[in-house]
């Protein structure tokens, strides 16, 4: 990256967030040459991470997953649907990842984010290829009636690494999630057995409560991203906004619970991914996904 | 805009501190207002009214519609407002398209009242005809020719004129159907029934100049308006909905004494209009 | 594979929407309870937080009940291109919902006129000529509607105002009160919102005691609406004081 | 044991390939590739003045328009075209002339799989045609992994769907470089991956199995490129 080099007389006396603004990579490489960050972590370390669950009471399941500033809001609706014929007793997922124009000053209001559709698509198919969820266990009537799940992932807070938050909130969500009880009601519609409405319900002695035992999913093979930059030999995980805007070689790779790559992308950046960094991002994700397992095992506590 | 030098924007402030505006009217005084009724014949009802040089025309066109589900027994009324570009080089183009978007919110506050329907101007409940099936939708349009200040109440003065000018024909529901089809109905063209308009408002709008309120400002006041509210008052002189379109802050006891001030205006306002529209209608009849 | 979600299948959601059944009494307006249990005259318990958006200029994160809504402000920065040369700041406002915000994802109110029912409260108070040619950028995000949203996104919004450092002559406070029969409600809840027979909303700089802001629909009468503007008065009066120390401790917190 | 595929192909044996170049008039530059079945129309407007809204006045930009064979535009389209964009950002140099927008046009003719692949292919024939300044050029392979472990390249359309994971990976092409051969640091220079998006899960060392087939499949392909542009080098300057 050829900036002048004349900024050796320059930056000595300059102070500190000027010469962070005018030689952002000259910033960076001098504090990589000591394995440092600006906001003080190692170069393999990711931000800390933390997860709520349920705050939406609109939803069916929900989540909050926060590393360190990217903040990201799951919420999970379920509808009925008719299921198609060629997958009868299937339910179905569908993905939906908003960019509001609150998160970041990029985004305007009137057009989506241009990465909005691209971490939408890459959600859905983590979710599905991982087959985190058994579409079987949406089923409700065979062939007459399933559960669509609808996911909605706002970002709160763009500060990089966008798709692992996205990734864990979901995961989180999908934990969280309450399928309602429901019953078939005369005339074949799916209605919600709801407390208090048990007992004005004339008709309730005949329609049995469709999926009583059925309200938790299980999450078989749950799946965990980090996304490590590269730049000439150093291998930064988990960046924040700046850093991703400085050196542009991003490497996603997502494991799932028995250490097997669900995605491994790269796309672009003047870095190329040799097998020796290959390597070493595997053995990144592998550990940040025991970290995760861990923060997602408390939250299944309490 | 109106592009008004220094002396001239003194001079209408001087002249409405005076209680003498640039057109000799007083502050609470009206210009002449002309209304004609059954301009186009294709709709149901519609009406012209030019308060001094503001000259627009409000069309109502009923249809046949389903009952939105939140509110089954209800009918259903839009309302919506086009600045065309012969009023104001600036509305060509979607120049016009925020304030006509903010009339026509206005109108529709002020003539559906409440959710529960209290204080409407349309009865909605009087444009069902099958509850949960069928019933009537109001397409009311309101279309500004030239513009000299005041739009809302010109709107409002129009409307009212047109519903009183509407005319919905009479419906007859053809035998009980099964529960989810649309049952048959016959439109009978002769015999018409009359819309009630009594409980329909008037909007008077008061625009703060200076440290004096005025009502129907023309375009050069309204451009040195510092806020202005629009107040909806119906016949029994209850306040029917109520907008205070930005600008400048305003102390809370001036918005009350506005209210009374409008009030009292709203009732000459009111017999005037309903004696313009009963002789638009006589001259109507005859021609 | 996850089937391809055809956007032809259409989908109904099995909750049943409660029709809002308007109180059965009308006039003995006693015995009624609101839903949540609060007095007449009583606000929700309110929640307020500056710098929810670390990428914002100035943000603010609210909760009135469960009405949850974040605000970030972009500071004046170069306008669109299309924007004409103006020697006064713009001001920009954009408020939109989340999908899952109310119960039954239908009922699609009306939030295009938020955004510019937020302008008109805001343009009132903030100094625009401290920001000549430049725009300031308000973008509000309703996470959940609980009932009288749009006051809550105007305070909130005044809120990222100031922890953007925008120049305002003084906060925003807005409050709305919902009327049902005799009674009057402040702060209501989408239930009685559904029910109402009439909406006074009110936005005013409390401590200037100037109103840049009102809204009234349905019916009233006169004594009706002093007793809601006295009501809102106060109530205004009371949340600006809870803004203010919201405001005093961010400022305490971030100087440690 | 041998796994065979219905076309009688080895597992290493890639599809016929066609490339022509400066086949439409009105772009700077345009060509098209085809594997197989699967046909690709690339067509690129030269550097125009001006970058868009978020981009980087210092560099050079570029813009990515995927048209799909039919229907419109969708996520997949989308997820495409920054793959292609970020892909292509980072072979051609891009300080050459800054603030200015090249828009590549990808048209699918025809989709008989590995369609990212050959659409990488043909971006960089029709930049090469275009004249555009390039570090080096960038070599696609779609590398599928049959249930029994085995690597199968360049699948087709029904291959693609039976297999259990597949990953399009993008190398550089192979230099012939007249640098002695110690003086690259570590491993040569086209051993580095430019691009890898994979489909299904796959377990790590199936990964790198992949990465290995697919980067001994890049020579033959790189030959392919060289040799095409030579031969396209005599006959524009025989006609020229």
């Amino acid at each position: 990256m050829g900036l002048p080099d004349s900024s050796q007389d320059l930056s000595s006396e300059m102070e500190v967030d000027a010469f962070r603004k005018i030689f952002p990579l000259r910033f960076f490489e001098r504090h990589l040459s000591e394995s440092l960050r600006p906001d003080g972590r190692p170069l393999g370390k990711a931000r800390d991470t933390i997860v709520n669950l349920g705050l939406v009471s609109s939803a069916d399941g929900s989540a909050l997953a926060k590393i360190g500033y990217t903040t990201m809001l799951a919420a999970i609706r379920m509808e009925v649907m008719t299921p198609s014929t060629d997958s009868p007793d299937e339910g179905c997922i569908a993905v939906e990842f908003h960019m509001p124009p609150i998160c970041s000053p990029t985004v305007r209001p009137g057009r989506p984010a241009d990465a909005a559709p691209v971490i939408s698509k890459r959600l859905l198919d983590t979710i599905s290829s991982c087959n985190m969820i058994d579409l079987k266990e949406l089923c409700l009537v065979s062939g007459k009636a399933a559960w669509m799940g609808y996911l909605d992932i706002y970002c709160l807070d763009a500060d990089g690494a966008l798709f692992d938050a996205a990734l864990l909130s979901a995961v989180a969500a999908f934990s969280n999630l309450q399928i309602p009880v429901v019953a078939l009601n005369d005339n074949g519609r799916i209605v919600a057995i709801t407390g208090e409405e048990k007992q004005d319900n004339a008709s309730i002695t005949e329609k049995e409560a469709v999926n009583k035992e059925r309200r938790k999913l299980t999450l078989k093979n749950i799946p965990f991203s980090l996304t490590c930059i590269l730049h000439k030999n150093y291998i930064l995980a988990d960046p924040t906004a700046e850093e991703e805007s400085i050196m542009d070689t991003l490497v996603t790779v997502v494991l799932d619970s028995s250490d097997q790559i669900v995605s491994f992308n790269k796309s672009g950046g003047n870095a190329l991914a040799h097998t020796s960094a290959i390597k070493s991002c595997v053995e990144l994700a592998k550990k940040r996904g025991n970290e995760l397992k861990q923060i997602l095992g408390e939250m299944d506590v309490d | 805009m109106v592009g008004l030098s220094i002396g001239e924007q003194h001079f209408v402030k001087g002249g409405i501190a005076q209680d003498l505006r640039t057109d000799g009217r007083k502050r609470l005084t009206y210009r002449p207002i002309y209304v004609e009724t059954g301009v186009i014949p294709q709709a149901n009802g519609s009406a012209r009214v030019r308060i001094g040089g503001t000259d627009v025309i409000a069309s109502v066109k009923a249809e046949i519609g389903r009952p939105s589900s939140l509110q089954p027994d209800k009918g259903k009324v839009a309302v919506f407002i086009d600045c065309s570009p012969t009023a104001e080089p600036t509305f060509g183009g979607r120049g016009g398209e925020e304030l006509s978007s903010e009339l026509a919110l206005a109108l529709q506050r002020c003539l559906l009242g409440g959710k529960s329907g209290a204080g409407a101007g349309i009865n909605l409940s009087s444009l069902l005809i099958k509850e949960g099936k069928v019933c009537w939708d109001l397409y009311i349009d309101g279309l500004v020719i030239s513009s000299d200040g005041n739009l809302l109440d010109a709107l409002g003065a129009a409307i009212k004129a047109a519903l009183t000018n509407t005319a919905i024909p009479k419906v007859q529901v053809s035998a009980e159907v099964a529960d989810d089809e649309q049952p048959e109905i016959d439109i009978s063209d002769e015999e018409y029934q009359q819309f009630d308009t009594s409980s329909v408002p008037v909007i008077v709008t008061l625009t703060k100049v200076g440290a004096h309120y005025i009502v129907d400002a023309t375009t050069e006041e309204e451009s040195q308006m510092s806020s202005a509210v629009s107040i909806s008052v119906n016949r029994v002189g209850h306040i029917c909905g109520l907008t205070k379109r930005g600008g400048c802050g305003l102390d809370p006891s001036v918005i009350l004494d506005m209210i009374s001030v409008a009030k009292h205006v709203s009732e000459s306002l009111m017999n005037k209009l309903d004696s313009e529209i009963s002789a638009a209608e006589a001259c109507e009849d005859e021609s | 594979m996850a089937s391809k979600p055809g956007a032809a299948t259409s989908t109904y959601s099995p909750k049943i929407v409660a029709r809002t059944r308007p109180p059965i009494f009308k006039d003995s307006d006693l015995d009624w309870t609101r839903p949540d249990g609060r007095g007449f005259h009583q606000c929700r318990p309110a929640l307020l937080q500056t710098g929810a958006v670390s990428s914002a200029s100035g943000s603010a994160y609210a909760e009135f009940g469960n009405t949850k809504v974040i605000v970030s402000v972009f500071g004046p920065r170069e306008s669109k291109k299309a924007m004409v040369y103006s020697d006064v700041g713009r001001l920009n406002c954009n408020v939109s919902y989340t999908t899952f915000a109310s119960p039954s994802a239908g009922q699609g109110t009306d939030h295009k006129e938020y955004s510019s029912m937020l302008h008109k409260a805001l343009e009132g108070v903030i100094m625009t000529e401290t920001f000549p040619k430049t725009t300031v950028d308000v973008f509000a995000l309703v996470l959940e509607s609980g009932g009288s949203d749009l006051p809550v996104v105007i305070s909130c919004a005044s809120l990222a105002l100031v922890d953007a450092g925008i120049m305002m002559y003084d906060l925003i406070t807005a409050v709305s009160v919902s009327c049902i029969g005799k009674s009057l409600m402040i702060d209501p809840v989408t239930e009685e919102e559904g029910c109402e027979d009439g909406s006074f909303t009110m936005t005013c700089m409390p401590s200037r005691y100037e109103i840049t802001q009102l809204t009234i629909t349905g019916e009233w009468t006169t004594p009706n609406i002093n007793e809601a503007m006295q009501l809102c008065l106060d109530a205004c009066s009371k949340l600006g004081e809870i803004m203010r120390d919201c405001l005093k401790q961010a400022a305490s917190a971030s100087d440690e | 044991m041998e796994i065979d595929r219905e076309d009688g192909r080895t597992p290493n044996q890639l599809r016929p390939l066609a490339c022509s170049r400066n086949i439409l008039h009105r772009p700077h530059g345009s060509a098209s590739w085809s594997q197989g079945d699967t046909k690709v129309l690339a067509a690129v407007y030269g550097p125009k003045a001006g970058t868009k809204k978020n981009e980087n006045p210092e560099k050079a930009c570029f813009e990515l328009i995927w048209k799909p064979k039919s229907g419109q535009i969708g996520k997949a389209e989308k997820e495409y075209e920054m793959i292609l964009k970020r892909t292509i950002q980072s072979i051609c140099v891009l300080t050459v002339n800054p603030n200015t927008t090249t828009s590549v046009i990808i048209q699918v003719v025809h989709d008989d799989g590995s369609l990212l692949p050959c659409a990488i292919n043909a971006a960089c024939a029709a930049l090469v045609d275009a004249g555009i300044p390039m570090k080096h050029l960038a070599v696609a392979i779609c590398c599928c992994l049959a249930d029994n472990g085995y690597v199968v390249l360049d699948p087709n359309k029904l291959e693609e769907k039976k297999m259990t994971a597949f990953a399009y990976l993008v190398f550089p092409n192979t230099t012939l470089s007249v640098l002695p051969e110690g003086s690259s640091e570590g491993e040569p220079v086209e051993h580095g991956l430019i691009t890898s998006v994979t489909y299904g899960v796959m377990s790590v060392d199936d990964y790198f199995l992949c990465v290995e087939n697919g980067r001994a499949a890049t020579a033959s392909l790189s030959a392919f490129i060289r040799k095409n542009f030579q031969q396209g080098q005599r006959d524009s300057s025989k006609s020229g």
